[in-house]
């Protein structure tokens, strides 16, 4: 049988090719091994070979994911590969997200099995783990002998097609998908064995754990709202007309900043609702039934709260799915501790 | 993203018209909007009155921010 | 109450001329069940086939399993309130054919039935592979209205149940086991210091075809209440449901429901079993409201430290379930809940359809939408016609050579929410 | 009983209640849109009362469904609205993995007659309850 041919996606930083400064790389292919690929080639042993690199700068890939995506797709696809390999990305957010990326978009388009590895506070593990196998590393380089032989372990098994062992037996991140086995005991004798623990006060592990209650505890009140800026954020999806960013009008990807100085109201002409799902045509109307600017401008004036933020942010949804809004959540909140912002208000539909 | 916002040290207040949803995704201080369709104020009442809800529903929402909460609370209209 | 349960083991079933049970054979005489189901006229023919573990022989669409038993002394007879008096059971003494069952078949409304394989690769997800089957084919008259038929199919398959349990009346069991719950004050008494511990039985109540019976009342007409558990094993309850197959709570896991089993086991020594909570699964929310604010009352009145709650279908019950656990949490009992799981094909949805923090305990029955290949078999007792309108099934699930693939909630009791089975799920 | 809106896409719930309840009848909708145009009253201020995967059937196996709401409108109904966002989101998960098939017309009939079933015993034992 001939080897399985793989290949590896890694960044500029691991393939050598400078730190920061260089994060801006476009694309490139190499034959062969480069940096990491040497222990996953190790590892991979007789039955594959690493045939080709792919390295990216992950500022280009942040800055430009749709269009490097492809570019990538075509120098990967001249490598004709069975298998596609991305990181270990470890702790680093935007190595983990373009791994994330390129796995998940080269599984679609190659239909080919996909493995990563990161740390599991990488943004890019809640993103991805849904959708790919992402073995669990420690929080640096130093764990790299730790992780790629169960990388080449687990992607060997899923390109000849054998049966992946729980999370814990293979080392990837926990995925969230439901699997059926046989257990020993029937269900209600762990039930009552539960129960009884329970009781007892000792540690008891459910079976299906509920969907996670994330929580954070309340801040304390605004001291003297008339001595605060306030910031608008929306999740009900006002754009400028035309819609520049182009928020999706669901699951969005993304988020925009806006720009209101100088307005008293949201004027019907210069903005929209690219909100999907519910009957628009009462906002598209009046935006400010979302994003109260008329309202929260007069206020300003009258010296009800200090000083309105001189822009609102806004996406679609109102955080359900909780990957991506997490994420910009995270991004959007720092610019506006910069710009001193003492207290949200946040609009859903 | 309301968790987020609360976590960067913002006091956040959100104006939702699902509020169970709200519960949901964690925010502490909630307002309830009027309708999906429309969420601040009532267009179907005409103009002035439905910005004078709005108004209301930014007062109160303005409330919630300097009241002390322990936990998840609504600050119904 | 006191129920002394005679297992009697059923090791084969065969052709006779007296329905008997000699060295553990079931022997049927076929006409004797088919005339007593004859007798009801909305019925225009019955066969009757036998299924044992092994053969190759696909059950579809399956009704409802009963394992025969008889009332040997205590007051009552089976399954009081359906074919006989009302009048209180749980004590005294029943004989249970042990491996044993009667299996009723026949279309019915067409999609809400399921499937029983004995042997292959599917026969491990239902425990009725391992049983020795009588199976009561059932064709009703034309033009049958459908709660007519439904009803006469459901009797059909309690008569001939008590029927054949008859012919345990007078055996000697191979086993007796003893339980035995006593009224509250006597029953705390017993065992002081040992955690007092109920069951909330949620029965499914939203109408046609998704029907329970207690003591004949349907379900849905009636507000939580007390049972012994004993009561049960001597038919207090009766399946009137199809939800999905593979949820459906027969009359066999009334009989043999295990959870109660599990509790008796471990009565006396790490907690004191104090009795049952019927409660119903309805469709207005209100109802929803009043049974499991009943339940909660329940639970504080009787003092209880811990509850185990199951559920019967997917969707709407699980707002019960989780409305119970979290009443019966705030009235001060330790919860634990028992259910199967629907997170969709990939496993990867949630699988309840509702939530609650409180729900903290829980055991899994399986993710029922796991799809799964039947190898096509020699013989089919009812039909296959309805497979890819059975829920479970679909467009094109039923091959020519009369192989399937299908989910497995296709599968009679296969992800059964009261924990029957050993089949569960785990996260990867 | 004249307090009450029943929201169908069932033609058996019109024909058989059509004279006598309030029936808004959505011949054309699915599943799916039956239940946003409850979701979509809930926000205009109906109650819910009934629980909208009623039946145990999922819903991409019928294509028909009964719901009923309050015909008076108050303030939102939090509980009904959680209820009907949960119980979309479990349809659309379900309708996602398998679309509901194109039943023959027996088959339909017979769901048709499972959810008339079920929403008029519901209803029969309604009778003189307070629903507000």
């Amino acid at each position: 049988m001939s080897k399985l041919r793989v290949v590896h996606y890694i960044n500029n930083f691991f393939a050598g090719v400078g730190g920061e400064e260089k994060a801006d790389i476009p694309p490139q292919a190499r034959d062969g091994v480069v940096g990491p690929g040497l222990a996953l080639s190790k590892a991979l042993g007789e039955e594959a070979e690493i045939v080709g690199t792919i390295i990216c700068g992950d500022s280009y890939f942040g800055e430009n994911t749709k269009s490097a995506k492809e570019e990538m797709l075509k120098l990967i696809e001249m490598y004709n590969p069975d298998i596609f390999v991305a990181g270990p990305a470890f702790n680093a957010g935007r190595y983990g997200f373009a791994c994330g990326e390129m796995a998940t978009f080269i599984e679609e388009e190659l239909q080919i099995p996909v493995v990563s590895a990161m740390y599991k506070e990488n943004p890019g593990v809640d993103m991805f783990k849904r959708d790919m196998h992402i073995i669990e590393t420690e929080i640096s380089a130093a764990d790299m002998r730790n992780a790629v032989p169960k990388m080449a372990k687990l992607v060997l098994k899923l390109a000849k097609g054998e049966e992946v062992g729980s999370p814990a037996e293979e080392g990837y991140h926990e995925r969230g998908i439901r699997v059926n086995y046989f257990h020993e005991k029937r269900g209600s004798e762990r039930g009552v064995g539960l129960l009884v623990k329970k009781m007892n006060g000792e540690e008891c592990v459910t079976e299906y754990p509920m969907p996670v209650f994330d929580r954070v505890d309340p801040l304390p009140a605004v001291a003297d709202i008339t001595k605060v800026k306030v910031a608008i954020v929306t999740s009900g999806g006002i754009v400028p007309q035309g819609n520049p960013d182009r928020i999706e009008s669901s699951s969005a990807t993304k988020y925009g900043i806006y720009d209101i100085s100088g307005m008293n109201d949201l004027s019907a002409d210069d903005f929209m609702t690219v909100h999907g799902g519910y009957d628009r045509a009462f906002v598209t109307e009046n935006p400010n039934l979302v994003v109260p600017l008329d309202v929260m401008r007069e206020m300003e004036q009258e010296g009800v709260i200090g000083e309105l933020a001189n822009y609102f942010v806004t996406t679609t949804g109102t955080g359900t799915s909780v990957g991506n809004a997490k994420g910009f959540g995270e991004h959007f909140a720092r610019k506006l501790v910069e710009d001193g912002v003492g207290a949200v208000i946040l609009t859903s539909t | 993203m309301v968790k987020e916002v609360e976590r960067a040290g913002i006091p956040v207040v959100h104006l939702a018209t699902v509020v169970p949803i709200s519960l949901t995704i964690g925010a502490n201080r909630i307002v309830p909007g009027i309708g999906i369709p429309y969420p601040l104020g009532d267009p179907t009442l005409g103009e002035v009155k439905s910005k004078k809800i709005r108004r209301s529903i930014v007062e109160q929402a303005l409330t919630a921010l300097q009241t002390e909460v322990d936990g998840q609370t609504v600050f119904e209209m | 109450m006191r129920l002394e349960l005679g297992k009697i083991k059923i090791t084969d079933v065969q052709p006779g001329e007296v329905t008997k049970v000699e060295n553990g054979t079931l022997f049927v005489n076929k006409q004797e069940l088919i005339d007593l189901a004859m007798k009801d006229d909305r019925i225009k023919g019955v066969k009757v086939e036998f299924a044992r573990p092994g053969e190759s022989v696909r059950i579809a669409p399956v009704k409802d399993v009963i394992e025969p038993r008889v009332k040997v002394s205590g007051t009552g007879a089976m399954f009081p309130g359906m074919i006989n008096k009302v009048k209180t059971v749980g004590s005294g003494r029943t004989h249970a054919l042990v491996g044993a069952n009667v299996i009723t078949c026949g279309k019915i409304v067409g999609f809400q039935e399921g499937i029983i394989d004995m042997s292959g690769p599917t026969a491990k997800y239902t425990p009725f592979s391992e049983t020795f089957n009588v199976c009561i084919v059932i064709e009703p008259v034309d033009n049958l209205e459908t709660h007519d038929y439904e009803q006469a199919a459901r009797l059909a398959g309690l008569k001939i149940g008590a029927l054949v349990g008859e012919a345990g009346r007078n055996v000697e069991p191979d086993e007796v086991v003893v339980y035995e719950t006593k009224p509250i004050a006597e029953q705390t008494a017993q065992y002081p210091n040992l955690p007092k511990v109920g069951y909330i039985h949620m029965l499914q109540s939203q109408g046609l075809l998704h029907d329970t019976f207690y003591y004949g009342v349907d379900a849905k007409q009636m507000v939580p209440t007390f049972m012994y558990p004993t009561e049960i094993m001597d038919g207090a309850i009766t399946s009137g449901n199809c939800v999905a197959p593979c949820d459906k709570v027969t009359t066999f896991h009334h009989l043999n429901n295990p959870v109660i089993e599990d509790l008796y086991k471990r009565h006396g020594k790490d907690l004191n079993f104090i009795g049952v909570i019927l409660t119903n699964e309805n469709v207005f929310l209100a109802d929803k409201e009043r049974s499991s604010d009943m339940v909660g009352k329940f639970v504080e009145f009787l003092g209880l430290d811990g509850v185990i709650i199951t559920e019967e279908g997917y969707g709407n019950p699980d707002t019960d379930l989780m409305m119970n656990c979290k009443k019966s949490t705030e009235a001060g009992a330790k919860v634990v809940l028992i259910t199967d799981e629907f997170p969709g094909r990939d496993g990867k949805s949630q699988s309840l359809a509702d939530a609650v923090p409180e729900a903290d305990t829980l055991v899994s029955c399986g993710n029922g939408n796991v799809i799964v290949e039947f190898p096509p078999m020699d013989k089919v007792i009812g039909t296959l016609d309805y497979v890819e309108t059975m829920i479970g099934g679909y467009e094109g699930s039923l091959r020519k050579d009369g192989s399937i693939e299908a989910e497995i909630q296709i599968i009679i009791a296969s992800t059964i929410a009261n924990g029957y089975n050993t089949l569960s799920a785990k996260m990867y | 009983m004249t307090n009450i809106v029943l929201v169908t896409n069932n033609s058996v719930v019109q024909e058989k209640f059509g004279e006598k309840l309030d029936v808004n009848h959505l011949p054309q909708a699915t599943y799916l849109e039956t239940l946003e145009v409850v979701r979509d009253k809930i926000h205009a201020g109906h109650k819910l009362l009934t629980h909208p995967l009623s039946g145990s059937v999922k819903p991409n196996d019928t294509p028909y469904k009964t719901i009923v709401i309050s015909k008076a409108k108050g303030t939102l109904d939090y509980d009904g609205l959680g209820i009907i966002e949960e119980s979309m989101a479990s349809a659309q998960k379900f309708i996602a993995g398998r679309k509901t098939p194109q039943w023959t017309d027996k088959v339909k009939a017979d769901f048709r007659l499972i959810d008339f079933t079920i929403i008029s015993t519901a209803i029969n034992s309604m009778d003189g309850k307070f629903i507000g």
